[in-house]
């Protein structure tokens, strides 16, 4: 059962890496990669009953945090590129809140 | 305390590092990290008297035994460069308050102590250990305080430089740890000693042969041997004075000798020199080098750039006496590693007092400065001379026993080539001469004082022991022959 | 691949993916590393990096043929040496032989650790970890040399200013991330302390403290994380981290053990080796909190300097018109 | 046989080629620092798969395993991963520097401009 | 009785197991069949958060130590925060940054964009 659930997890990775690779936007990797490490989550704790010893889970939460912090560094440092577009969109972007 | 010489010896530049940060003053850190740098230089010369009466020395690190825990193994080899390497240290930071209140930006002056101290604790740390992976972890220490000396240089070249040398350096890194790796694989362990005792009855396998050449290359990498230097003239050249000094002196030292600590000792004598054609390899490697090297220098219009690629030619004869693999010819290497510190050493810190007061290192900008200049500018001719290999200097005497070992071998051939690579040397030197004392000086130049006290001192000193060793040979002989002769004496 | 950004972000893939392949080899602390430095911290250096430099490449020169050749020669060289490898994964392979046995087997008597790879790396071999601490601090020297900038205060209103209108539009990631911080500082800590038992120690803990940290300033701003963690307190937390491991070891020779023979340092050898452990685990962490810390801030700080100094002129009329908006919308948002 | 005890050392072999392939031929630094990256990644995969026993757990003592993978690999490598992180800050921070002093971080571009520089400084001081 | 509710808790766990794997398999070909950015994230964004959710809680079933039922559970909150707010700040990114969903106007799939309407349908 774990095995099956672990492969149709990495069936996921592949998926999501193919999109990583094809993007087209760079939202698109972003989101890929977001997925990615949310899937690597579920594999290593899989693992870790698999192999028969889950008290490593710690590895996963950690992976958990990584994985959120690497979207928010992307999107700040790739926000940064459109600084200069941004005041056209500012009216739309405030209404939203 | 004198059985923990050898880990003080490491850890007392270590510690004082992040101590050196929490002193504000630039000058105090500087009196701070001179002091410290006295003392390694006095627990190397205790440690050297220890290791010439009573043998080799061992350490082990948190109190476990030897192939389970890190031990410090000081032998003759070892002693004889840790001292090399904390005397030209001391000697080179007397000067450095001077040069770097003028090359480096107030607000850097304290890092630039840090990682001066960084980098002598790294190299010293690669010679004391007796552990493969150990000499890893301090290669990058070493590496890495390097990378950031040389882009605090003022120009922007210097940047590039590091860039070019990180790439490298890391790479070099990389490939004596893939080294690592597989050496351990085959045998189980780490220690160098019982790595020695392993690797014999393996040499026949093809992961040892594999091992071995990925740790020569990466050593050869860092050395700046003959096809692999193209690194090392623009780091030099760049880089802040009293930072070129310090590399030119030692850095190539270490390297050198974990080339000699990896074949002699842990891959053993017969299987680095018998089963490859290694012997030929470097004598082959180590001419090219002195020639080339040389020609090119010839040729540089920067006199830094000049003694960096004489330099990459020392190496050469260095690497020419090591593929001898004779007591003899390892003796010349030893001697010429403990000479080019000398004269290497004193040249660059002339330059640097240069620098001080001029501004630049172009060969254009020395015209008539041996009347402006003349201390300086007589150490430059002295320590040239050595270069060359003069009677009554250092570098005779080195050059000499090169001589004797190669003809002790039967290459007369190449003994007839290491006087012609001399020649050249003749010419680059000359040239440096001809600018200074037989052109006029440039205009509006009166105003160019000798370089002050504190600079003059350090390469006065250096210069006096180039001399010094050049007439009395005993001791620095005495020590050379006898790391030589252990050397061959515990390789089967 | 000519995005830059992209390329950095696959690299993060590699990351995680090699950290998970270190579980699959039940390599759990390297995983645990390989994770947070691999996957977290390098690529989001990278990142700014890119950031800085541009994102796109424009290279044109290559020397495919000698590198090729360069490459085939060096695979070769390591193919042929795998050859006589002892084959994957077999328990009686030379490596497994020699000098691991006694770890395993008697390092919880020796020691007093569950976890190996702590007794290893804290007792038998700290020496190797003290030399890692003292790399980490090298370059986090290193770094300050080459990126630090002076900084004045007015700069530093200017560069708030642009944050707050960078990051006005994220108020729902600054409540989860304010939500998220404690914890997470929280966990660094269990990491920390929880070494001995399970995968963990002293550097996983820093770089996830660092990550706490760093995650806060790029969500609150530079110059408001500043204040919290101030400049010369972050240095002098780096040095101690250092001196605090050096002092383990001098307090051992001057107990009559060796360096770092924590077995002297109380009566009993292996409360000793406890109180060592514990003791040098937290002067790695410290330093490699501080360390993270420091590269991360001089390499977004020098981003937002630079950035403010070419736009000064452009942006001084457009961020005071920004800022006021935003305080209100800010407002009008809570 | 041989195929199956070494196939996956061939296969880090070959990522660490494609790493090191791209630390020396590519021309933007960026590019070489995500090469050089994935080299020593690459190594570390190496050492992990050495320590590795069929059959083996995680060196963690529990009561009811007695077959342990190799520690020492481990402990080497978390040394490394160090080493390594350490030299993509330095590497990364010079190429920021590189990019301010350059504007450009593309290998040939920067070649150009060093190569200026020399001579330019060459002229200047003969005229001077 | 015991042997009951341990066959119900088996049980419960394989199906939690393999639901959440069957989500997280249609978030897979989700990213990769859907046409553009927004509907790649709406697969993405809904599947993970469900799927994650329920293999953590299949494993939660399946452990005995309470310590690791503790470590899944503290996941499997990480991940309930995480997820939605990470994917909320990238849609966002993406929207401010100017991409604009495809919006088929036709039945069919062919594959025109509407630019005109872009910013309102999604504001709504």
């Amino acid at each position: 059962m774990l095995i099956a659930a672990t492969l149709a997890i990495l069936v996921v990775m592949i998926l999501a890496m193919i999109r990583g690779i094809k993007g087209p936007t760079l939202y698109d990797r972003i989101l890929a990669v977001n997925m990615f490490g949310t899937k690597t989550v579920l594999l290593i704790s899989l693992l870790g009953f698999v192999m028969g010893r889950p008290e490593f889970l710690d590895i996963a939460i950690v992976y958990a945090l990584i994985n959120f912090i690497s979207v928010i560094g992307v999107l700040r440092y790739s926000d940064s590129f459109e600084l200069k577009q941004k005041p056209q969109n500012k009216a739309s972007k405030v209404k939203e809140f | 305390m004198l059985a923990h010489l050898p880990v003080l010896q490491v850890i007392v530049p270590l510690l004082a590092a992040p101590l050196c940060l929490m002193l504000r003053r630039p000058r105090l850190v500087w009196l701070f990290s001179l002091l410290v740098s006295t003392c390694t230089f006095l627990i190397s010369i205790l440690l050297l008297q220890q290791v010439m009466v009573s043998g080799t020395v061992i350490y082990e690190l948190g109190g476990w035994e030897a192939p389970w825990g890190i031990e410090y193994r000081i032998d003759k080899l070892s002693a004889y460069l840790l001292l090399i390497i904390s005397a030209i240290s001391t000697v080179i930071l007397l000067a450095a308050q001077v040069s770097i209140e003028k090359e480096i930006s107030e607000d850097k002056q304290t890092l630039f102590y840090v990682l001066y101290l960084l980098f002598l604790t790294g190299m010293l740390g690669i010679i004391a250990t007796g552990d493969a992976f150990n000499v890893f972890v301090f290669l990058e220490i070493s590496s890495l305080s390097a990378y950031a000396l040389i882009a605090l240089g003022n120009d922007r070249r210097a940047l590039w430089a590091s860039f070019q040398y990180l790439i490298m350096g890391t790479i070099g890194a990389t490939f004596i740890l893939i080294g690592i790796g597989m050496m351990y694989q085959m045998t189980g362990t780490l220690n160098m000693a019982d790595l020695s005792e392993r690797l014999p009855e393996l040499s026949q396998t093809r992961t040892v042969f594999a091992a071995f050449t990925f740790v020569i290359v990466g050593i050869c990498l860092k050395l700046a041997l003959f096809p692999l230097h193209l690194w090392l003239p623009n780091a030099y050249a760049y880089a802040p004075s009293i930072v070129t000094s310090i590399f030119a002196a030692t850095a190539t030292k270490v390297t050198i000798y974990l080339l000699i600590r990896f074949t002699f000792s842990v891959f053993g004598l017969s299987f680095s020199f018998t089963t490859l054609p290694l012997q030929i390899l470097f004598m082959v490697l180590g001419l090219l080098g002195v020639f080339v090297a040389s020609t090119t220098a010839i040729y540089q219009k920067n006199v830094k750039h000049l003694f960096a690629y004489s330099s990459i030619a020392q190496i050469g004869y260095i690497i020419v006496g090591f593929s001898i693999s004779t007591v003899s010819g390892l003796t010349a290497t030893l001697l010429h590693v403990f000479n080019h510190a000398l004269m290497k050493g004193a040249l660059f810190l002339a330059l640097g007092a240069v620098m001080y007061r001029i501004g630049s290192v172009q060969l254009s900008q020395f015209q008539g400065l041996g009347r402006q200049m003349p201390f300086t500018m007589a150490a430059i001719v002295i320590g040239g001379l050595s270069l060359i290999g003069v009677p009554l200097t250092v570098g005779f005497v080195s050059k000499w026993y090169l001589l004797m070992a190669l003809i002790e071998k039967g290459w007369w051939h190449v003994a007839l080539l290491i006087l012609l690579g001399s020649l050249l040397a003749i010419v680059y030197v000359w040239r440096i001469i001809e600018m200074a004392y037989f052109k006029p000086s440039l205009a509006g130049r009166e105003s160019i004082k000798e370089a002050p006290m504190s600079f003059l001192t350090p390469i006065w000193i250096l210069v006096l022991a180039n001399i010094y060793f050049g007439i009395d040979t005993r001791l620095s002989v005495q020590v050379a022959q006898a790391a030589a002769q252990s050397l061959f004496g515990v390789s089967p | 691949m000519k995005d830059l950004l992209t390329v950095v972000m696959l690299t993060g893939i590699y990351g995680l993916l090699s950290a998970s392949f270190f579980v699959a080899m039940d390599a759990v602390d390297v995983a645990f590393t390989e994770a947070s430095v691999g996957a977290g911290i390098s690529t989001l250096l990278m990142l700014v990096a890119v950031s800085m430099t541009g994102r796109s490449e424009h290279s044109t020169r290559h020397k495919p043929l000698l590198a090729f050749v360069v490459v085939i020669i060096t695979g070769g060289l390591l193919i042929y040496g795998t050859l006589d490898m002892p084959y994957f994964g077999t328990a009686d392979a030379p490596i497994h032989e020699n000098v691991a046995p006694r770890y395993i087997n008697a390092s919880l008597q020796e020691v007093g650790v569950i976890n190996i790879v702590t007794s290893v790396l804290a007792s038998y071999r700290a020496f190797d970890t003290f030399g890692e601490v003292v790399v980490i601090f090298t370059a986090g020297i290193g770094v300050l040399a080459l990126l630090s900038v002076v900084r004045r205060p007015e700069n530093d209103v200017e560069i708030e200013s642009l944050n707050e209108s960078m990051h006005e539009q994220h108020l729902i990631l600054r409540i989860v991330t304010k939500m998220l911080i404690p914890f997470i500082l929280l966990f660094a800590l269990y990491v920390q302390f929880h070494g001995d038992y399970g995968p963990g120690g002293g550097f996983q803990a820093g770089v996830i403290f660092a990550a706490a940290i760093i995650l806060y300033a790029m969500l609150f701003g530079l110059s408001t994380a500043r204040r919290v963690i101030n400049h010369t307190f972050i240095r002098l937390i780096a040095a101690l981290g250092v001196l605090l491991y050096g002092c383990v070891g001098v307090a051992s020779l001057l107990n009559g053990g060796n360096f770092l023979e924590y077995n002297v340092l109380l009566d009993e050898p292996i409360a000793g080796q406890h109180l060592g452990i514990l003791l040098i685990e937290l002067g790695v962490g410290c330093t490699v909190a501080s360390v993270m810390v420091i590269i991360f801030f001089n390499f977004a700080g020098r981003k937002d300097y630079k950035h403010n100094q070419q736009n000064k002129k452009e942006v001084k009329d457009k961020t005071i018109l920004n800022d006021e908006e935003d305080h209100d919308d800010h407002h009008g948002a809570l | 046989m041989i195929i199956m005890g070494l196939y996956n050392y061939w296969i880090v072999v070959v990522l660490m080629m494609i790493g090191f392939y791209i630390v020396i031929a590519h021309g933007n630094l960026i590019k070489k620092m995500v090469g050089l990256t994935i080299f020593q990644t690459s190594v570390f995969i190496f050492y992990i798969s050495m320590a590795k026993v069929d059959g083996g757990t995680a060196p963690i003592l529990a009561d009811d395993v007695n077959l342990y993978s190799n520690p020492l690999p481990h402990v080497l490598i978390l040394t490394a991963i160090v080493v390594g992180i350490a030299t993509t800050a330095l590497g990364l921070a010079l190429v920021v520097r590189i990019k301010e002093a350059y504007g450009s971080i593309e290998e040939e571009v920067i070649q150009t401009q060093y190569n200026r520089d020399q001579n330019s400084l060459n002229k200047e001081n003969k005229t001077c | 009785m015991p042997l009951y509710i341990n066959a119900v808790i088996e049980i419960s766990g394989v199906l939690c197991l393999l639901t959440g794997s069957f989500f997280c398999i249609s978030g897979g070909v989700g990213i990769v069949r859907f046409p553009d950015f927004y509907t790649r994230m709406h697969a993405v964004g809904v599947t993970d958060t469900l799927a994650a959710g329920m293999v953590l809680t299949g494993l939660m079933l399946q452990s005995q130590e309470s310590l690791v039922v503790v470590k899944l559970l503290m996941i499997f909150l990480m991940t309930l925060f995480i997820n939605p707010s990470a994917s909320h700040a990238l849609a966002k990114a993406a929207f401010h940054s100017g991409l604009e969903p495809l919006i088929n106007n036709n039945e069919s799939n062919s594959k025109t964009i509407d630019k005109k309407e872009g910013n309102n349908r999604v504001g709504d």
